[in-house]
């Protein structure tokens, strides 16, 4: 059992995403999956000498098919908690980023401890380790639980709540949208790291995901990919003084 | 006597199905985790008990009005009323939630999601219901309207003593039906972040990495509201038997 | 009750079903419509009772037009009783409900009045014990006498009977028989259609023949019916005549 | 001609409704990049419509069976059927879907999710036709049935020639209304990532950071699908009306 | 034709319709049922019919008993033509669909011959012209002809008529007097339960009265009707000998 699941063929490296958060996971035009870690599921696949085949799986149903043997990896900008952690093994992390705030224009709060008071509302998208995030530190706010991104930006640019709460990335692109009406408090909140999801117990699996890791940080494999995909947000990121991964 | 016999042994055999699919599964069972958030469950079936109940109030208020105004002499009414109902049973729920919480309840600076929730699950039920009150009505044989007629009853006493009952009955599975689903359908309020039960039994499964956990209190939470519907629908559809 | 009829037509569809009917009769109590099964009977009594109205043509009653105008059209059919062919019942009240129900609703009875006049009007036609079951559960006989009590029970100023003995046997007959005598004897107006040449002599002063939609002959009712003019009317009494 | 007069008025309300909404709205709109996704759109589109397709026939099949099964008089079976429709109606197709897909193909084997997708919502489906049909079937006379054996038709005779038309007419509406809810529905398939219509739009919404720019094709999509449904259902309805 | 009903009794709810009905004949080409409305003449007809069974006693004609067994039972009842009093035509098919459909898919007609046999007796009953209408837009007569119609279209050994004539003109009465008299002819047995007595006496060799669902009188078709000698049967024939 390496690598693969019953009845499948063991030739295929089957990864799990959810195509639709750019710029890591999304499709292109001709609807053909692309973005940050396609390019790195491909390497990973030629290195394994393998043929890549991507599910498009919604987030909350990327461990149920990895647990159930419908995926090998699920490589989609999936930190590392210890709760999810308990379900499946994870790799190496690849990636260090952290969690920003989205505030509307009329809130005046410069920090998410300032934004927790009662009476205040914070949204999040379900799942995420913004929404863990939120239920371990905010006390007072009411939490409000979103299924996709969109809506939940909407609500920050239509006052309806006075925060939102995501990794910093999406903060940003989110605020791009939404300009006129929403601030972007880009300081990092905390600090998480990304890794790729594997069953438990695929330990082999495992070995060869941390090697090809190691191997590919090493041969600037990652910096080319934030060249390639990021190079606009990595120079407003340096103007704004916010620190920056990749 | 026999027929609990043969019920339960029924029930017995889907069970049986059940548990050979699941010990097929290879999966760890993490119930306690689940357990833990019970008041999340909670929570979460009363909000939606409470969202269905209003909800259903309303849509039953507005399929009505719909079904009525279809019945009325003035064309523009008419028009639009079917216009409603064809739009609203043509389109996805999620398109109509998006579209009434942040386009029409913006402009009109209704802010209560709550609120606003109610009045999506309505508008959309009573569309369903408009058009299987119609049909109940159209079915009533003519020779009962020209009876109603040589009676002397008004447009309103036709409709009460004669329509109604008769429409009622083949009318009623399919409203029970729809009852049923306006409780199911009402999850999707969670894209606007109303926390109802799909949502609260979602947050736990994300919560505990849980994934057949939260399914089990889920099904259960929504027979519990739906089957008493369904039989209540089928108790009154035998009371209002006649024949014809 | 003076009866007009002028050049009045029905179609349903294609078919001209009352083709250009007139029908005068200066004065009458209790019309009978007779002639053959399709000729129009039905369709005149539905124009007459205001549940359709004519295609063309006018129908005057006591030299009142029809109302056309919704309000003024319900209290001319609250004036009428109506006895379908079909019975037409509600299937979903039983008996007693479709009698005292119109009563109520329409006439202004309380509860317990309709209820209490629909029980003696089922006692009068021997359906006391049958009172709580539905159409669906009556003999086709004890369904027309449910139909008749339900339209003479308001009191209506005229009583539309559409063959209304077709489904009794001989007594209940001479029963209903007795019921429009006093109907008549309390200056009711009657109009009725009958294939029963016996009842249609008895029970009405004028007859009216109709066939394939057109007058045939009106007159006296036993004039018309023992010793018919024309040739139409001839030809279809004779197989009566025969029996 | 007046008719479309009408007709117009009534849309070009509706549109004005929409218009001073939308204007309302602070919100710059990009259909640029909601429009370079126009395959993606498709894509989707067409796998709906496949997916609805094949699940309806299937849907009609398992539901025509379920309901002769309520009538054949083997006790265990008609319960078996009794409990399917009413299971199926009371849970949630999101339960339904992840039940069936992790654990009851996972058990059998079955690998290919269009295929599993399909079967859910041809059962899903297939329990709400199957009440449909009940209750036009019980809706027909007693009398007709005792003419249909006066005359010495066979049980399947009298089913095909008596009951079937008869009951197709008062369950018409409500068919086509389960046949628009299977269509949306299907977009349910998206969380075990079936690539439909509407997990495309969301995910274009998504890739572009709009919000509603996506949910106008998806409206639209979707009514392509629905309405000639219901206007086919209307006609036939039409052209089935009889007088009892 | 042998005809021995042993104690049968039916009941609906509470009410026994049937009340140990007994009655024995021992050749009758044609019986005719008379009694009071609600007697029990149609429900002795849906039994005779095979279209219900009895909630005890026995049914036998010529000496057979009346199958439980499905199989026999339908082919027993393709045997059987029965026009019911209510007609119970199918309203979602024109007249001559009715007719023609139970000729086709139960006789082994071709669709042609179904078609052809359909429209004779459509033109003997005169309805040639209303051949396309559906039930509902035919007249009160007009679809009791077409039940008659359907009834012995199937050239049936037994012919069940409940009140075939209720609805028809005495020019159509003669008709089906004559296609009655075709029938017997051609040695078919008929059971008819009819209010017109004349008719009875007429059409039938064989009468019997049931009134509260018992047997009054039974015997030579005039005589009874003529010279009823129970007090019960010459109660309930004063009405008719009035006339
Ligand atoms: N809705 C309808 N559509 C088409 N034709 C109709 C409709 N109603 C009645 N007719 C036709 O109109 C004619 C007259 O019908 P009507 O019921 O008035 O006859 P009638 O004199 O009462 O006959 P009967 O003695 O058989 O009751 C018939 O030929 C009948 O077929
Ligand atoms: N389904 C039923 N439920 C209850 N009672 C019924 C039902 N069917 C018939 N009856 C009763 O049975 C009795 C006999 O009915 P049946 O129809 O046989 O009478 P009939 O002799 O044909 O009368 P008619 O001359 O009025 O047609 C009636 O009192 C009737 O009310
Ligand atoms: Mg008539
Ligand atoms: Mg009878």
């Amino acid at each position: 059992q390496l690598g693969c699941s019953k009845g499948r063929d063991t030739q295929i490296l089957v990864v799990g995403m959810e195509l639709s958060y750019p710029p890591f996971e999304m499709t292109d035009e001709n609807n053909k999956p692309t973005g940050i870690s396609v390019e790195m599921a491909q390497a990973l696949a030629n290195r394994l000498g393998k043929t890549l085949h991507i599910e498009n799986i919604p987030f909350a149903g990327l461990i149920p098919a990895l647990k159930t043997g419908k995926i090998d990896l699920i490589i989609s900008s999936m930190t590392r908690t210890e709760e999810r952690a308990q379900s499946i093994s994870f790799s190496n992390p690849y990636l260090h980023t952290g969690l920003c705030v989205l505030v509307s224009k009329s809130c005046d709060s410069n920090s998410i401890t300032d934004i927790d008071q009662f009476g205040a509302k914070v949204a999040v998208k379900q799942g995420t380790t913004g929404h863990i995030y939120a239920n371990a530190n905010l006390k007072k706010a009411e939490i409000l639980i979103f299924d996709k991104e969109s809506a939940a930006s909407l609500e920050v640019a239509q006052g309806k709540v006075d925060a939102f709460i995501y990794d910093q990335i999406s903060i940003y692109l989110n605020w791009k949208k939404h300009s006129d009406t929403t601030r972007a408090l880009l300081n990092p909140i905390n600090s998480e790291s990304w890794s790729i999801g594997i069953r438990k117990g695929n330990d082999g699996l495992a070995t060869q995901v941390n090697q090809f890791l190691a191997d590919y940080e090493a041969s600037g494999g990652f910096d080319q990919l934030g060249d390639k995909y990021l190079s606009e947000q990595k120079g407003e990121f340096k103007k704004l003084g916010f620190p920056f991964f990749f | 006597m026999s027929r609990w016999v043969s019920f339960g042994g029924a029930i017995l055999f889907l069970s049986l199905v059940f548990y050979t699919s699941f010990s097929a599964l290879e999966y760890q069972w993490n119930w306690e985790s689940a357990l833990r958030y019970k008041k999340k469950f909670a929570d979460g079936w009363i909000a939606t008990l409470w969202i269905s109940t209003l909800s259903l109030f309303f849509a039953f208020l507005i399929g009505s009005l719909a079904t009525l105004c279809q019945r009325v002499r003035i064309p523009p009414i008419r028009h639009l009323s079917m216009i409603y109902v064809e739009l609203t049973r043509g389109t996805p729920l999620l398109v109509q939630i998006f579209f009434f919480f942040y386009v029409v309840a913006d402009a009109a600076s209704i802010q209560n999601r709550y609120i606003v929730g109610i009045a999506i699950m309505a508008i959309f039920s009573g569309a369903y219901i408009s058009e299987i009150l119609r049909a109940g009505i159209e079915g009533v044989g003519k020779s009962q309207l020209l009876s109603a007629k040589a009676i002397g009853f008004s447009e309103y006493q036709t409709f009460r003593y004669v329509i109604v009952p008769q429409a009622l009955r083949s009318s009623l599975p399919a409203l029970a039906g729809q009852t049923a689903n306006l409780i199911k359908d009402s999850s999707l309020l969670s894209v606007i972040a109303i926390s109802e039960f799909t949502l609260n039994a979602q947050e736990v499964n994300a919560i505990t990495y849980s994934s057949f956990e939260s399914f089990f209190p889920l099904a259960f939470g929504y027979l519990i509201l739906t089957l008493p519907i369904m039989w209540l629908s089928r108790s009154i559809e035998n009371r209002l038997r006649f024949e014809t | 009750m003076k009866l007009e009829l002028e050049s009045v037509v029905k179609t349903y569809g294609t078919q001209r079903v009352l083709d250009s009917l007139d029908l005068t009769i200066e004065e009458t109590m209790c019309l009978a419509l007779i002639g053959p099964s399709g000729g129009g009977k039905s369709t005149t009594l539905r124009l007459l009772a205001g549940l359709e109205s004519p295609t063309s043509g006018t129908i005057r009653i006591d030299g009142n037009e029809i109302a056309h105008e919704y309000r003024q059209l319900r209290e001319y059919r609250q004036r009428v009783g109506v006895v379908f062919q079909a019975y037409n019942l509600f299937p979903h009240f039983d008996a007693i409900t479709n009698i005292a129900l119109p009563l109520e609703k329409v006439h202004g009875y309380s509860r317990g009045r309709s209820l209490e006049k629909a029980g003696m009007l089922l006692e009068q036609f021997q359906l006391t014990n049958h009172r709580f079951k539905k159409p669906a559960e009556l003999s086709g006989g004890q369904s027309q006498r449910v139909a008749i009590a339900r339209a003479i029970a308001p009191d209506p100023d005229i009583v539309i009977l559409d063959e209304p003995t077709s489904a009794l046997d001989p007594e209940m007959t001479a029963e209903v028989l007795e019921a429009i005598e006093t109907l008549i004897e309390s200056k009711k107006k009657l109009l009725i259609a009958t294939h029963q040449m016996g009842f249609a002599k008895h029970a009405a002063d004028t007859v009216a023949i109709i066939a394939e939609g057109k007058l045939v002959e009106v007159g006296n009712s036993s004039q018309v019916i023992e010793y018919p003019r024309t040739a139409r009317a001839q030809k279809f009494l004779k197989a009566y005549l025969k029996f």
